[in-house]
């Protein structure tokens, strides 16, 4: 292509970006001074807690108001797995050695242990403390990543084989939905733990607010099998 | 009526449950595939026929404030797609897909139960979820075959559409800043104060992020590659589901949240109606020029999805229901030409017009129903294609768009000169061919199944209307819609 | 018009721009990353009131911030990495099969 | 009360079972005289309703002249069926059925939409005989399909227009979309400028499958005029100047089949003027022409395929075989020369005089004069290269018994009609009050065949040359080497380029945005 084609191109590129960027600051100036209505987030924060039992009101969003959104996500996560496990080659690809020093090793050891108390803590207290299924999740998957990082892939492969990685995003999957029937046994509707009055208990303990902590329970095994499987597919891949 | 949230339940519990047999036993990952396949029929059937009076399912039985799933006739009529691809589509690629095979399958679960949840949720944000469940598993499917070519489609696919579907959430969440609330019927109450340039601003956020899933024109670039390196069941689900719950999610969105008013008053259906005479002169043109017959055909489907659009943006009843009805159509047309070209590939290896010389003789039956399906989608008489056409120009004459009318025949002309090309290709004869495997009963029956409804819907197509007939009453005035959808 | 919203717009197409402007696909894939980030930046700026706390509600608060939009972050933020890692790892498919990352050399798909 | 054109089509589904030949003689004898049968009995004001997709449509309604058509339409199925029965294979025949059928529910439906469902049915069935009978004739089934699928397509779109102006699909409710009837009516009468199709795809497709042809698609063009454009004066003169061009194209051509394919435009030409006059006369001149023309032709066609079958060559030249070694051929080619030029006493004298009784401009009198004249003066280069040549070409099978059958049948008729011209009109109730033999219609009916036959002594040998083949420019297909040259510029601009891709999308959403503005 011609020099001057380049430039020309090279400018209309940058013309266009400018003249959406301009074109959506008018559309945010003019949102600004409109009257915004949130009548059902106020709904939300005055009876969130009586009506689901968890104080953590984006938990209680996340795993009952709009229980099936979280549902529809974790099945993202479970696609983005099993693409990954058939994007890899079959035969086993040495991971580039990373020699660390002794210092790194002797503190993953030391630290793990914590790691699982940490992430266990995120997904039991997910209605109750800030957190839930995916934070404690992401906690739990990164053990199985330093496991990898540390030990070279051969190792982790055989402490914690990838069947029973998917075996495990599996189960958590299933546990989520078979949970969410619980709510049409009991009669009401799929995934009703609020309204279908399990337990709701007082809020601010443990056990209460219905299905939430279960639910967050699935979803961590999930977010944690699932994250840990995407993650040694793309090391396998180098 | 629980039996809707079932329809993507089932799915996605087969997914996972056929993720943990696979590990273990074949026999038992075939029979659970087979047993909710049957299931899965059976249930559509059922929420189908109740479909009349539209019936609301909240989740977690929350109501207003939860998630709610809707079933009226427009999400019946795009069931009952689902039930015709989905069965042969699985029947077909049991003994047909080779490598990946389970894999293939939890993938077309999943994406079954993502265009599932798009067809029925009644939610802004929960449209947008399953949008991403069902475009995620549709790369995976693309690049399932793992060659050079699937990688790229897969890629380039993967990257235009993500670059639609950040306007997609850009004007979701720009919805629920402006209203407060995420559910359809509510956001319609609440849009009419909003002032007409923000509103249209979210609406033409929505045409683009979606324009870049349905293939008009200037968007379409990934989809002819994404049909050349897939395999070809997963280009029958494609051309039939994945295109079509798009402009489904589209349709819905605009005249549920915008309304018909405000569409009229904003241009943006002339607009549309002349987006799609632009997509399906320019999709012809292109179609007569390739020599891949997947290509070809995706060409094909993108100038189909013209007709629909066009048919759908008309704004009047008989539009409407010219639209759905083509949707229907389309699906069960493009199937039976796909399943055809299946067929010669998995015997012969053929996938360029150069190689299908003289199928035509070797299988008699088979090239039939391709010459049947062809002359379908071409639009002429005696078969289903040209009722919808029909429909189509006569809502288009009826509104006012003769220039969008008198091109749709343009088309079928155009259209008839590559069809025609391939149909001659095939009856040439040519020196003996060595077949490299016979294709057993369970690849014949779905093309025959899918090409006995091409004629089927021809000649009798009162059956389908009846139910396609009643979609205007919930979608032109959608008052109804918000009636019964805010629980009257 | 507050500043929060002005630099999500600045996100926003500094991230189309890089996807549109750059022939390398590594940067493509970050071109995505950061629009992704500024439409959850978006999103956590719709849910936040001034003065107002976390809604975690041990105690009763006058002011609470609005909890939907942070789930739908959470929605986002989860779908925008899972995307991003298959995308990355078609990138690598890519590399290993085309030998370059340049845009306009995979071109094995064309008319 | 089955109609012919549905039992054609039944015919057509029943020879699926015809497994060997002697079942398949059965199936179609019985189809072919059974709807023989049916036609004569049908009583004129008959008509059948269904309702489909919410309009209700007569799919079948019988008066004077569409009986008159169905007789002369199943007589010649017939005929033409019996001419290639034990040539063409099933699969042929079952298209033949198809198409036979489907001309004849055309002639007898009562609305559009049935008409344009089975003008696309008999478009469909040509064109898949074509393309499926010989390895040659692909690329003449492609042009034909296309070019009878722009017919249609305009024939479609004039229903549209008239649907939505008089909100009725109706025969006898025509008010717009007229030119784009025209042109529907246009491609199939092959009127001048839309016949490239005829003579390339007459002249190449086995002969069997042309006499089929020949019969029934400009003869449904004929009458679908009559029933939706009947009356325009101006086209007389359209008319009129088509065959004219007739007459000069076929005196170049040196091919049999190609000679007589435009000496159809010729006579095509006078149903035109007949039609478009307007008066009661007129048309029924046209149509009486109408069956004369079928009769005739498709003799000379039979000829023309018995030659080619015998000999298996197809010039002009050897036609002598006619005069030294086929007998009964050669009398039916007599007689059909006497009446295409009008001789009295052959059955083409009596309906060109009705014709031109029915005229009244002076020049449209002169113009038929003249196409008469030309006419007599084609054919009788066609006899002189038959009979006057000697020539040495020697016979390598003998033509089998069921295609000298249907030649004498089609002779037989011609003979009956020419000696008692008023067998059609007690045949069916339309009565024409002209005294066939009085001394001044005979004589201004012999006089253009006198002329010609001294032309054509004087200038011999001018006409009876080789010529050889011209340039042949097709504006058809110039337009397709432009489509194709954009679409394949377009295809080029796919190149692959992600970044290219992404480009248009952006642009496109300024688009969008811009029209907000």
């Amino acid at each position: 292509m011609s020099r001057v084609h380049k430039i020309f191109r090279k400018f209309y590129k940058i013309g266009l970006v400018l003249f959406l960027a301009i074109f959506l600051l008018f559309i945010f100036d003019e949102i600004q001074n409109l009257d915004i209505k949130r009548y059902l987030s106020e709904h939300y924060i005055s009876e969130g807690v009586q009506e689901t039992g968890a104080i953590n009101l984006v938990t209680s969003v996340l795993y009952d108001y709009r229980g099936f959104d979280t549902l529809g996500e974790a099945t993202v996560i479970l696609t983005a797995a099993a693409t990954l496990s058939f994007m890899t080659p079959i035969k086993k690809v040495k991971m580039l050695g990373t020699e660390f020093t002794i210092i790194i090793y002797q503190t993953i050891i030391i630290i793990i242990p914590f790691l699982v108390v940490l992430g266990m803590n995120l997904i039991f207290f997910g209605h109750i403390s800030p957190g839930g299924g995916f934070v404690g999740g992401v906690i739990l998957a990164m053990i199985p990543i330093l496991v990898t990082i540390n030990y070279g892939i051969t190792f982790s492969e055989n402490k914690l084989k990838p069947n029973h990685k998917s075996l495990l995003e599996g189960i958590g999957a299933i546990g989520f939905i078979l949970l969410g029937l619980l709510g049409i046994f009991a009669g009401s509707n799929f995934l009703a733990s609020g309204q279908a009055n399990f337990g709701l208990g007082n809020p601010g303990e443990l056990i209460s607010a219905g299905l939430i902590p279960y639910l967050n329970l699935m979803i961590g095994i999930k977010v944690g099998a699932g994250l840990a499987a995407i993650f040694n597919s793309l090391i396998k891949e180098g | 009526m629980e039996s809707a949230v079932w329809i993507i339940l089932l799915p996605l519990l087969t997914a996972f449950f056929l993720g943990i047999f696979k590990l273990y036993s074949d026999k038992l990952f075939y029979s659970l595939v087979i047993v909710s396949m049957v299931i899965y029929l059976y249930l559509l059937i059922l929420v189908i026929n109740d479909s009349y009076p539209p019936k609301v399912y909240s989740i977690g039985n929350w109501g207003l404030l939860g998630i709610n799933l809707m079933v009226d006739s427009f999400s019946a009529m795009f069931l009952l797609i689902i039930a015709i691809l989905f069965i042969t589509v699985i029947i077909f690629s049991l003994n047909y897909i080779k490598v990946n095979k389970h894999k293939f399958i939890i993938l077309t679960y999943v994406m079954i139960a993502g265009i599932a949840g798009m067809v029925l949720t009644a939610d802004l944000f929960n449209l947008y979820v399953f949008l991403e469940v069902s475009s995620m598993s549709s790369y995976a499917l693309t690049a399932i075959k793992k060659t050079d070519k699937s990688i790229e489609s897969s890629f380039k696919y993967l990257i235009m559409s993500t670059f639609g579907s950040f306007f997609i959430l850009l004007a979701t969440i720009l919805t629920y800043y402006l209203t407060g609330t995420l559910n359809m019927a509510e956001i319609s109450l609440e849009f009419k104060s909003v002032p007409f340039m923000i509103k249209s601003t979210i609406m033409f956020f929505f045409i683009f992020g979606y324009g870049i899933k349905i293939g008009l024109v200037p968007l379409h670039a990934w989809m002819p590659d994404s049909y050349e390196a897939s395999p070809i069941p997963y280009n029958v689900l494609s051309s039939g589901l994945v295109m079509k719950s798009a402009i489904y999610a589209l349709i819905r969105l605009l005249y549920v949240i915008f309304g018909v008013e405000f569409l009229t008053e904003s241009g943006i259906l002339n607009i549309g109606v002349f987006w799609g005479v632009l997509t399906f002169i320019i999709a012809h043109t292109l179609a007569y020029q390739q020599s891949n017959l997947n290509r070809l055909l995706g060409y094909s489907s993108i100038a189909q999805i013209g007709y629909i659009t066009i048919g759908l943006f008309l704004g009047n009843e008989k539009g409407l229901i010219g639209g759905s009805f083509h949707i229907l159509n389309h699906g069960i047309m493009k199937g039976t030409l796909f399943l055809v070209l299946g067929i010669f590939y998995y015997s012969l290896k053929a996938d360029e017009i150069e190689d299908i010389q003289g199928l035509g003789y070797k299988f008699p039956v088979l090239s039939f129903t391709f010459v049947v399906a062809a002359l379908a989608i071409v639009g002429l008489p005696p078969f289903n294609g040209f009722i919808s056409k029909w429909l189509i120009i006569e809502a288009a004459i009826e509104a006012g768009f003769f220039y969008a009318a008198f091109f749709i025949l343009v088309g079928t002309f155009l259209s008839l000169t590559y069809y025609l090309k391939v149909i001659i290709k095939l009856y040439t004869k040519t020196e003996k061919k060595t077949l490299i495997e016979k294709p057993d009963l369970s690849l014949k029956l779905p093309t025959f199944f899918l090409g006995s409804l091409c004629i089927l819907f021809g000649i009798v197509p009162s059956l389908p209307l009846s139910l396609i007939n009643n979609i205007p009453k919930f979608l032109l005035n959608n008052s109804e819609y918000i009636r019964i959808l805010l629980g009257g | 018009m507050e500043l929060p919203y002005v630099v999500v717009i600045i996100l926003f197409y500094l991230g189309i721009y890089t996807i549109i402007m750059n022939k390398n696909l590594i940067k493509i894939v970050v071109g995505v990353n950061i629009v992704e980030s500024s439409l959850i930046l978006l999103l956590i700026l719709i849910s936040f009131k001034l003065g107002g706390t976390a809604p975690i509600l041990d105690r009763k608060y006058e002011l609470v911030v609005d909890p939907i939009p942070q789930a739908l972050a959470l929605t986002a933020i989860v779908i925008g990495g899972s995307l991003i890692a298959v995308m990355l790892a078609l990138v690598i498919k890519i590399y290993k099969r085309y030998g370059t990352l340049n845009v306009d050399e995979i071109r094995k798909l064309r008319g | 009360m089955i109609t012919p054109g549905f039992l054609y089509l039944a015919g057509a589904l029943f020879l699926f079972l015809a497994i060997n030949n002697k079942i398949k003689y059965i199936i179609s004898f019985l189809i072919t005289t059974g709807a023989l049968i049916i036609t004569f009995y049908l009583t004129p004001g008959y008509s059948l309703e269904i309702n489909f997709l919410n309009y209700t449509l007569i799919p079948f309604r019988v008066d004077d002249i569409s009986k008159l058509t169905g007789l002369i339409f199943t007589l010649s199925g017939l005929a033409a069926v019996f001419y290639s029965i034990n040539i063409s294979s099933r699969s042929n025949l079952q298209l033949i059925f198809l198409f036979i059928g489907s001309s004849l529910t055309v002639v007898f439906t009562g609305d559009l939409f049935i008409l344009y469902i089975f003008w696309e049915l008999m478009e469909i069935s040509s064109s898949f005989l074509i393309i499926t009978v010989s390895d040659l004739t692909k690329k003449t089934g492609y042009y034909f399909f296309l070019m009878q699928a722009v017919g249609g397509l305009s024939l479609l779109w004039g229903v549209f227009l008239n649907h939505s102006a008089t909100g009725s699909l109706s025969l006898n409710a025509i008010e717009a979309g007229i030119p784009f009837f025209m042109i529907a009516v246009g491609i199939k009468l092959a009127f001048i400028g839309l016949h490239t199709w005829m003579p390339q795809t007459y002249s190449k497709v086995p002969f069997y499958v042309t006499v089929v042809l020949s019969i029934y698609t400009t003869k449904v063009g004929v009458y679908v005029m009559y029933r939706l454009l009947s009356g325009i004066n101006i086209l007389a003169y359209a008319g009129l100047i088509s065959a004219l061009f007739g007459i000069v194209m076929a005196l170049r051509q040196n091919q049999v089949r190609k000679l007589l394919s435009y000496s159809i435009i010729t006579q095509v030409g006078y149903m035109i003027i007949g039609i478009s006059i307007g008066s009661a006369a007129g048309i029924t001149g046209a149509f009486f022409h109408l069956i004369n023309h079928i009769l005739y032709k498709t003799v000379l066609f039979m000829v023309a395929g018995v030659v080619i079958y015998t000999t298996g060559k197809e010039n002009l030249e050897d036609l002598g075989i006619l005069g030294s070694k086929l007998p009964i051929t050669s009398l039916a080619t007599l007689v059909a020369f006497m009446a295409i030029s009008g001789v009295p006493f052959f059955n083409g004298y009596m309906s060109k005089t009705i014709i031109k009784e029915a005229l009244q401009e002076p020049v449209l009198i002169w113009g038929l004069n003249l196409m008469s004249f030309g006419t007599s003066l084609m054919f009788l280069k066609f006899i002189y290269y038959a009979f006057f040549q000697n020539s040495n070409i020697n016979l390598n099978r003998k033509p089998t018994i069921s295609m000298q059958l249907g030649l004498g049948f089609l002779t037989i008729i011609m003979l009956l009609i020419g000696i008692n011209p008023f067998l059609l009109e007690n045949l069916t109730n339309i009565d024409v009050d002209i005294n066939y033999f009085d001394i001044k219609l005979m004589l201004s009916g012999i006089q253009p065949f006198l002329w010609s036959v001294i032309v054509f002594i004087l200038l011999k040998k001018y006409l009876v040359k080789e010529y050889r083949r011209f340039i042949y420019y097709d504006i058809y297909r110039e337009m397709a080497k432009i489509f194709v040259k954009i679409g394949y510029k377009l295809s080029i601009y796919h190149n692959g380029k992600l970044s290219k891709y992404l480009l248009w999308a952006t642009t496109t959403l300024i688009i969008l945005l811009s029209l907000l503005i």
